[in-house]
């Protein structure tokens, strides 16, 4: 078996410098690398290009690195709510590549998988495929999408294993098993790490071949952003 | 009488069918989901990765790690499933979601839509609406006539930025149901109380008339 | 929740005819859809055009269908050891098309997940490659291979609810979750058919929107067709 | 002496490093798993869709839905997986597999293999080699240096249709292990007790051979 777990987010994080392209799993604030994040704020690196399908919220998240200017460029698929991430944008400060959400995906699966490429018909017509080279099949016209490139993939699974396999819960799940392997270090953090032979091998959502960093990560946060209950009648 | 939100979403919720897996957008379309008649099996997709949304949990019972593409916490019924963005848009690209019901800021007469962007001013992003509006097969737009200003969402052609081009079906909003045709807007209902010369006032967009126009069912 | 049960194989066949297209799941004899394949015996339906990794072996899974010659065409990725199947393709009563493994698994995914088409290392510079579009990528050689169409999708699965939803054991797994979703019409078979809400949504491997039709499979013969064992010390 | 295929898949077993992921092809490479030392952390791939494979299973303990790509019974060890196969091909195609270790017909001077097609006589099917031949940045074929017929499968050119281009790296025979190089076999080690002649004699490539050579150590 081969062992990946490291024994902090510090080694988790060793090799990541100024200018590095990274990948960040999560949806909203849900399923994010709330460990790597925090070391990244600490680490101080500047000038990082992050793939990510949102930028968090002003106060947390990806958000937290846009406060301390250390993002050059975001490339996702929604700004929403985040007025720092769209004051930024809009100034011209913070470039923006936005893209469709289903793109975003795949071009992180076709980094994953050894596709250079993709074609899908998200965008197609719109200043999002403008400069791309487009494709009709059967007669439905399709957008030529490159895979990503990036140095670090930070994820953030429910359950992992010493050998690096990986369990996601519920909506957490999202972006984070599409960008595992997807970059050159991949780098996991579970909120249970447990000892290879633990998990059903059956049950696992990523096996560990995708992942070269694991640890447990602490004081997970788990902010949530839209409160949305209803009354017991 | 010009319908509320929550009329808009009584009348889309009629255009749901028995065995239709659903994808609906942030704002009204959320909305239709409290409307469907409990005689009709349909599932709700939502494209951070759950299939068989349930409503909100009961006080106390939220869980952060479960949540839809609003980011508000929801429960499941059974039969759901979880997984994760690369399978979700494999179900939406792959035509498998039957009808996506969104919000628009400007619907063009040749089905074109605008909903992410207005230049220089304000930037939401496109989430998933276009991979939605690319690749779905029975597109609903839901959305006010009228914008704030009172100016005409139904246009002649979009003046922002583009979602998708030439692929909305069906529109409803406060005034009317229309549908998109080679021709413009067909108009297939009014809202109770709402004549057909209101319509035509709100509407920038060929509007087309063929007789008497009922008045919506709610 | 939408009902995907039907009573048994005669329903869940319904609709099929001569001069179709099927996909079947399943690697060597694991994870065949048994029950499909005999009813497809029993209708006696022919010029099948067949998309399957394998062809079964001499008298059992797709075997069956070739000795009957059902099939006029076969998709596959592996003759092996079935002496039928190589008989009939280098006599030229059955049709052959040799894929790579990963082509064949891709391609089925291409279909189920809407893509047109994809470009793939495999191949390049073989007769596999004669005839078909290739073009370069950073300096690496690809091959563009077209999304199957076929008509009905015939996959086998541990266990299912009633919601069309699928859990698959061990390697049985193999190209049935690619193919769920890539025909018209996906029909399931499963060794245990629970009630909705039975299935921990967390540890579904295919949701049921991806499936039209399910039933519970009957008398699993599951063959092993090359039984290597170790002796107890 | 000439190795026999137990000798082959020793040597072989020398060139897996510690944290490799490796992919064995039917036949002498599946033998090379029982050779790797005990000291050396790896896991085994097998494309159908497992990481991690063990030995055996004991007897009256096989599963049916527990095969490995020979359809052979297997077990798994502590920190395996299994996957579908298009995950399973995500693993090769996209290089998270370090090293494949597969059979050959006939390899040719420039890296091209051949292992699938006797045109006319002869088809098994490429599988998984094809996959695996294109996307391996790090390829061992393993074979007897000649065929049946007592000709060499180390040629100038390939006869048989090809499995992939320009791919192998390394080949370690009966008789030899050696390097594929831009100028043809570079001669790496002799089987024990068999002279460069031998060697030179079984090959119809351009065999490269350059000071003097070790004999392997098993």
């Amino acid at each position: 078996m081969i062992r990946k777990e490291v024994a902090n987010v510090k080694d988790a994080l060793a090799g990541v410098t100024n200018n590095m392209t990274l990948m960040l799993g999560g949806f909203g604030l849900s399923g994010i690398p709330e460990n790597a994040i925090a070391e990244l704020v600490q680490l101080n690196v500047t000038n990082l290009t992050c793939i990510s399908n949102n930028a968090g919220v002003d106060d947390f998240g990806l958000g937290l690195l846009l406060q301390k200017k250390q993002i050059k460029k975001m490339v996702s698929s929604y700004v929403g709510e985040n007025e720092e991430f769209e004051r930024q944008m809009l100034s011209g400060e913070l470039a923006v590549e936005l893209i469709p959400q289903g793109t975003l995906a795949e071009r992180c699966r076709a980094a994953q998988a050894g596709f250079p490429a993709i074609y899908t018909p998200a965008g197609y017509g719109t200043e999002v495929a403008e400069g791309k080279e487009t494709r009709e099949f059967n007669g439905k016209m399709y957008v030529l999408e490159y895979a990503f490139k990036a140095d670090f993939a930070f994820v953030k699974a429910w359950k992992g294993d010493t050998a690096g396999n990986l369990i996601f819960k519920g909506t957490a799940r999202n972006f984070n098993p599409c960008m595992c392997g997807a970059a050159k270090i991949t780098v996991a953090e579970v909120e249970e790490l447990v000892p290879a032979g633990t998990l059903n091998p059956n049950e696992i959502h990523i096996p560990g071949i995708f992942v070269q960093r694991i640890f447990q990560g602490a004081k997970y946060e788990k902010r949530i952003e839209q409160r949305t209950v209803r009354q017991k009648s | 009488m010009a319908l509320d939100k929550i009329g808009i979403a009584k009348r889309i919720a009629k255009e749901v069918k028995d065995g239709y897996y659903v994808n609906l957008g942030i704002g009204i379309p959320t909305l239709v989901a409290n409307y469907v008649p409990e005689s009709i099996n349909v599932e709700f997709q939502s494209e951070n990765g759950v299939l068989g949304m349930g409503p909100f949990p009961f006080e106390g019972e939220e869980d952060a790690d479960i949540i839809n593409a609003g980011k508000q916490t929801i429960t499941t019924l059974p039969g759901a499933s979880f997984f994760d963005s690369a399978m979700s848009f494999a179900m939406i690209r792959g035509q498998h979601v039957q009808l996506t019901i969104l919000g628009a800021m400007e619907v063009a007469e040749n089905g074109d839509i605008a909903n992410w962007k207005i230049p220089g001013k304000m930037v939401k992003g496109m989430g998933g609406a276009m991979d939605l509006v690319a690749s779905a097969e029975n597109i609903i737009v839901a959305m006010m006539h009228t914008n704030r200003a009172g100016a005409s969402k139904l246009l002649k052609r979009c003046s922002l930025p583009l979602t998708g081009v030439g692929c909305v079906k069906k529109i409803v909003t406060n005034l009317a149901v229309l549908e998109v045709t080679p021709d413009g807007f067909q108009l297939l209902e009014r809202a109770p109380g709402v004549s057909v010369e209101e319509i035509q006032a709100a509407t920038e967009g060929n509007l087309i008339v063929t007789g008497t126009i009922p008045e919506m069912e709610l």
